[in-house]
């Protein structure tokens, strides 16, 4: 690691294409946003409309473009619009991805695309979900470090290893996208869900943290890992790339090797 | 929460179809299992009812019932080893899916060779 | 900070809003181990069960003459066998409960109101009771050689009158 | 209309917000309003990281990061603020370990530091390794931990809360020179429930402001789509001053067009700019330190090179940033999240390609000035009892013209906790302020104002006009002309601010409603910054006046401060046709003489 890098001569030759790069094309997209506003009616309804966007544009610029040009009462969250909040999880031709984070491009632009608010939660307006069921669910598996030793005047060791142990799970945003493409979660909302069970995890395998019994014990419930199924939409979903269910695998063993 | 319309289906990919598949062949076992110990307990009641129920199935429509049935329980059983490496082995998260299309291979070879000897064998005839 | 007390679960209404809709709120959690125990049977019994069902199925439905060889001759000729009748028997349990729990898990999921729900399982478990001591008397209290109207049935394992 | 009573009421829940409310929540009753749920602050955004002179890996200390601090600003920092926050640097970083951040480890199990731009050994002797990370999500992590803490500590959040307006009081005091003068004291603020769309009173002995940043003036911006600079604007509306506004730093690595920030750390970690000639054209402005050079002198230089010719792209828009020749394990290891973004966002390839970047609006020096204690200056000398700010949304000032990378996340840990105690401890001894009859009474009228209006301009239409001329003329390099461009816009602009209507006039869930509003924060901050640049004749750290391309400490070494003034004297300049009073504030020295800013 401190290893110095190697210095590069001070002038190189770069590749042609990099010089070069041409216009940047546009294109038309025809977006299918499910709407929903209760002071209006309690059903909801397909709204259509036709944008012109560009090269690199993503979802969310096409939403904004209708909310800002046609349409202002169209409803959704966002704020950073490069994928590191999780405001915008949102389903995108029915499935969960993060409206800021997929490219235009790359969906098949010459059908119409679906934006749906994500399940399982219950909608507020449009594509704006009630959140709280899903915060209380992470505020339960007691997310935060508990250390019961003394506490040392300089920092805690832990060795490269140690921080390695838990780094895929630290990656969390909270975006939701996992918990609410679980189909376990959208029977009856009451499972603990992925998004609870990875924040646990990144406690319970941190060599620093002296609380894991508890959040085991926590999530050897009725409404805990034990009623994953294994569906894997959740790791399909997640916009940070986590292993998911390999996290709440790894949960289920620590469980089952504490207790037998 | 809006009613109508309905949202679109989920369009999850291969780990949430083949719980889908699981859980609907589970089910179709279970009650599969429930009538078949019915019918054997008639043994018990008397060697002619059972000859008799049994014979019922010995008819071209309940071949391919039966067929349906072990294809279902032949997904579920294998299917049922990959959720267990899934769970058990520590890369089995990562080869879930080439597990599954394991999975699937296996189950149109065995059915395909169990659809021809049973097929053959009961639409055969004596 | 390790003065603080804490109490787990964190409770909803002390911290943020609590707005959390109703049908969301968590009931009491559960005590012990029996979900574990449960999702642990199920994956155990279903390696037993892989051996014992394609077994099974492979001398009831493909060896010989496949299907066309049952009778009560056949089911009466493999329950002389105590191998065969352990073997049917633990399948029987196994099957049974592995199938039950699974609709438990599947009426948990589905069923929304509680009343409903409680029904669905009553349902279940009577039926997995009834059937379960149904198929466990007849493996155990079965007569392969049954004197039906005073004639003995043909069966090369009965003994000689 | 509701009202809630709270010892300390804290509006915004980044990382100052939550790292005040944790200090604060354990000693007074605390409530934490904020627009966004906390995770969604925009310090999560935050990628290089956090910088303290732990001296884990090479020889450092707390003075040479002082100097640097101060050297970094162009001396326009108040020292002893800059002393404060370095010597508490370390003990900062070591509250987050404890709290449980988990910082990249080196072998022996210490926390990991690597190289930022202007943090050197010995007083510019060589780069040093100051930066503690975790990977390149040292924001994240931090928002995370403090959110985290906050679950544990029970902290009260108000999520989705926008507060829209400062109550306060004025009363009569005594300066200590004897003079009488008028005195604000806290009452509470308002804010309206995004949810509900009700208006919710919070009357307080304290207020912490820690709002963030104004990144949305600009067009390209690394800042969120929600960082509109309310705080700023809400105090600045009631009377609160806004000091050295004119000083706005551009990030030299924004991905071109997209603005999304590539971190320092990319540098840091050896990557390499180049032009369209492929040549390291840093070693021609910042010869000793090259690519490591501050913010304002690469982003100026990479500007330098596109005007001159030598950008690339199709345009000739864009410099290069190389990271061809490091390992892709080191890169994967080091800097995971922003090789990603150049691959989702421009498709391109880091390991093989070198990635298009161009300067973005990053990070505002200026904003509320207060004291080392996180108390809010009413004026030169004079503090507004119980209201406090820390983080972006105030200037303390610890970046003076221009901040070194890293020392942001520092500054809001540091002076978060500062503030967040200070206000309790001011709540405890304080009672409560009357609130002001009507105390809604503005904010309804500001609302009602935008929702019942049936003009006919879009709100989007001028936000994006807005941050259109703000990008060509107001930013790496400015001139009086392109400034006084710019205030001939705004005036056009305020002018149709008047005729906006919005198209949703529902009570849930009005974003319609409030991007209005903070259109509205928007312009007012645009007008300051703006005012304040045409004022500074000089270039000094992040502005740059063509027109005045040198420094000039015999007029300008000091800070500006703002006020709003509806009755300036009408004497046709610029700042009393904009509203705005401007003064000045001298700058806090203890031990450093200021020196050429040579690296
Ligand atoms: C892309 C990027 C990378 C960066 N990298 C680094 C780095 O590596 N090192 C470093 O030191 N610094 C870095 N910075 C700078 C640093 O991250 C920010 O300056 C710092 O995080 C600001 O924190 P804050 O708490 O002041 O504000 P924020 O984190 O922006 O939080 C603002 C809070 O205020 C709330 N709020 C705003 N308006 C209102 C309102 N009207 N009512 C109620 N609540 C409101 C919001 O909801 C939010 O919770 C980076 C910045 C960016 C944009
Ligand atoms: C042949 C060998 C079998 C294997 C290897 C097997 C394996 C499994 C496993 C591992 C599960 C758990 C799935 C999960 O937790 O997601 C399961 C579920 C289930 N099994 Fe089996 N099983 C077998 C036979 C049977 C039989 C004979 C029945 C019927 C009586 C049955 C009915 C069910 C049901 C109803 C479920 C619940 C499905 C769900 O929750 O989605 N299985 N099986
Ligand atoms: S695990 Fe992934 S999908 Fe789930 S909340 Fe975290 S970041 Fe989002
Ligand atoms: S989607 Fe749900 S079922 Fe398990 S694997 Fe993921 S939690
Ligand atoms: S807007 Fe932040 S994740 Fe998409």
């Amino acid at each position: 690691m401190t290893a110095e890098l190697a210095e590069p001569a001070s002038k190189i030759e770069l590749p042609a294409h990099i010089g070069g790069g041409g216009d940047i094309p546009s294109f038309d997209v025809h977006l299918r946003v499910r709407r929903y506003n209760p002071e209006v009616s309690d059903e909801s309804t397909w709204d259509d409309f036709h944008v012109t966007m560009y090269g690199t544009d993503r979802v969310l610029d096409a939403l904004h473009k209708i909310k800002w040009e046609i349409d202002g009462s169209v409803s959704f969250r966002r704020s950073c619009a490069h994928g590191v909040c999780g405001s915008d999880a949102m389903r995108i031709n029915g499935r969960n991805r993060l409206a800021c984070k997929t490219l235009l491009k790359d969906l098949d632009t010459s059908k119409p695309i679906t934006v749906e608010p994500i399940k399982g939660l219950p909608v507020e307006k449009d594509l704006i979900v009630d959140m709280e069921p899903f915060f209380q669910s992470f505020r339960e598996v007691m997310p935060f470090l508990i250390n019961r030793g003394h506490e040392p005047t300089k920092e805690r060791l832990q060795s490269a290893e140690d921080r390695e142990r838990f780094d895929d799970t630290t990656k969390c945003i909270l975006c939701a996208a996992c918990t609410s493409s679980c189909p376990v979660f959208w029977t009856d909302g009451q499972y603990f869900g992925p998004a609870a069970i990875v924040n646990a995890h990144r406690f319970i395998f941190d060599s620093r943290d002296d609380a894991g019994d508890m959040r085991l014990e926590i999530l050897n419930d009725k409404e805990g890992v034990w009623r994953c199924r294994t569906t894997f939409n959740c790791t399909e979903a997640c916009p940070r790339g986590i292993q998911v269910t390999q996290a709440i695998a790894e949960v289920k063993q620590a469980i089952l090797s504490r207790k037998i | 929460m809006p009613t109508k319309p309905a949202g679109t289906l989920y369009r999850g990919r291969e780990g949430m179809w083949s719980w889908v598949g699981h859980r609907i062949t589970g089910v179709v076992i279970f009650f599969f299992l429930l009538v078949h110990v019915l019918d054997t307990s008639l043994v018990r009641v008397s060697p002619e009812a059972y000859t008799a129920v049994i014979g019922a199935y010995k008819n071209p429509l309940m071949a391919l019932g039966e067929t349906g049935l072990v294809a279902a329980i032949v997904f579920h059983a294998f299917n049922g080893l990959r959720i267990i490496a899934v769970d058990f082995w520590k890369k089995g998260a990562k080869y879930q899916r080439q597990m599954l299309w394991t999975v699937l291979i296996l189950w149109v070879v065995v059915m395909v060779g169990f659809s021809i000897r049973h097929l053959s064998l009961a639409l055969g005839g004596h | 900070m390790s003065a603080t007390e804490i109490q787990s679960p964190r409770s909803a209404a002390k911290i943020g809003s609590n707005r959390i809709a109703p049908q969301y709120r968590r009931h009491g959690g559960s005590k012990g181990n029996f979900e574990m125990l449960a999702w642990l049977f199920m994956r155990l019994s279903g390696v037993v069960l892989v051996v014992l069902i394609f077994g099974h199925l492979a001398v009831n439905l493909l060896v010989g003459e496949g299907i066309h060889a049952i009778d009560f001759g056949f089911v009466a000729g493999k329950w002389a066998d105590p191998f065969w009748q352990i073997w049917d028997l633990a399948m029987l349990w196994l099957a049974m409960l592995h199938g039950t729990n699974g609709v438990r898990t599947i009426i948990n999921d589905y069923a929304e109101k509680d009343a409903t729900r409680l029904w669905l399982k009553i349902v279940l478990y009577a039926a997995t009771t009834a059937i379960i001591i149904l198929g466990t008397m007849v493996i155990f209290t079965f007569d392969p050689c049954p004197v039906v109207n005073g004639v003995q049935l043909p069966g090369g394992f009965c003994p000689a009158p | 209309m509701q009202v809630h009573k709270y010892d300390v009421v804290i509006v915004g829940a980044g990382g100052a917000g939550m790292r005040a409310a944790i200090e604060s929540g354990q000693r007074a009753k605390t409530a934490v309003l904020t627009k966004l749920y906390p995770t969604r602050s925009h310090t999560g955004a935050a990628q290089g990281g956090m910088c303290a002179a732990l001296a884990n890996v090479e020889e450092d200390n707390w003075e040479w990061h002082t100097f640097d601090t101060i050297k970094g600003g162009d001396y326009l920092v108040d020292q002893d603020a800059a002393e404060v926050m370095a010597k508490e640097a370390i003990d900062a970083v070591l509250d987050l370990e404890k709290m449980g951040l988990p910082f990249n480890r080196t072998p022996e199990g210490r926390i990991d530091q690597r190289r930022f731009g202007g943090h050197t050994r010995d007083h510019g002797k060589a780069p040093v390794r100051r930066a503690c990370y975790a990977a390149d999500r040292t924001g994240h992590m931090i928002l995370q931990t403090l959110y985290q803490n906050c679950v544990k500590h029970n902290v009260e959040f108000y999520n989705e809360y926008y507060v829209l307006d400062l109550l306060t009081v004025e009363e009569d005091a005594v300066r200590e020179d004897g003079t009488p003068y008028k005195q604000k004291r806290v009452a509470g603020v308002v804010s309206y429930d995004l949810a509900s769309g009700e208006l919710h009173v919070f009357q307080a002995k304290s207020v912490v402001f820690a709002s963030g940043g104004a990144g949305k003036v600009f067009k390209t911006t690394s800042n969120a789509h929600t960082l509109t600079g309310d705080g700023m604007g809400i105090a600045f509306r009631r009377g609160i001053p806004l000091e050295d506004m004119e000083f706005f730093q551009f990030h030299p690595t924004g991905l071109a067009g997209l603005g999304i920030l590539l971190s320092e750390a990319a540098r840091g970690e050896g990557a390499i700019l180049r032009n369209s000639e492929g040549e390291r054209f840093m070693e021609r402005y910042a010869p000793t330190i090259k690519d490591l050079a501050p913010r304002d002198i690469v982003a100026r230089s990479m500007a330098n090179e596109v005007r001159e010719g030598r950008g690339c792209g199709p345009n000739k828009d864009y410099v290069l940033l190389d990271l061809t020749h490091l390992e892709p394990a080191h890169i994967d290891a080091k800097l995971p999240d922003i090789t990603e973004f150049a691959r989702t966002y421009l498709g391109v390839e880091p390991y093989t390609e070198p990635v298009p970047v161009f300067p973005t609006a990053h990070y505002a020096m200026g904003g509320i000035p207060t004291n080392i204690s996180a108390e809010v200056l009413q004026d030169n000398d004079t503090v507004v009892p119980g209201l406090y700010a820390a983080g972006e949304v105030a200037c303390v000032s610890v970046h003076g013209s221009n901040r070194l990378g890293t020392n942001s996340l520092l500054d809001i840990n540091v002076f978060g906790k500062r503030a967040g105690i200070a206000a309790a401890e001011y709540a405890k001894t304080a009672d409560f302020v009357d609130l002001p009859v009507d105390p809604e009474a503005y904010t309804l009228d500001l609302l009602n104002h935008v929702r019942t209006s049936d003009g006919t301009e879009k709100v989007a239409a001028i936000r994006k006009e807005l941050q259109d001329t703000m990008d060509a003329n107001m930013q790496v390099f400015r001139t009086a002309d392109t400034l006084n461009q710019v205030l001939t816009d705004i005036a056009s602009f305020e002018e149709r601010y008047q005729r906006i209507s919005v198209q949703d006039k529902g009570k849930r869930f009005n974003l319609d409603l409030l991007e209005a509003v903070e259109l509205g924060f928007l312009l007012e901050l645009a007008k300051v910054m703006t005012v304040a640049a045409l004022h500074r004749e000089e270039s000094r750290g992040g502005h740059f006046r063509e027109d005045f391309p040198e420094r000039d400490d015999e007029k300008f070494m000091k800070h500006s401060m703002a006020y709003k003034d509806e009755h300036a004297p009408a004497d046709g300049s610029a700042e009393a046709i904009a509203g705005i009073r401007l003064a000045t504030k001298p700058v806090v020295f203890t031990r450093y003489e200021p020196m050429v800013r040579k690296y």
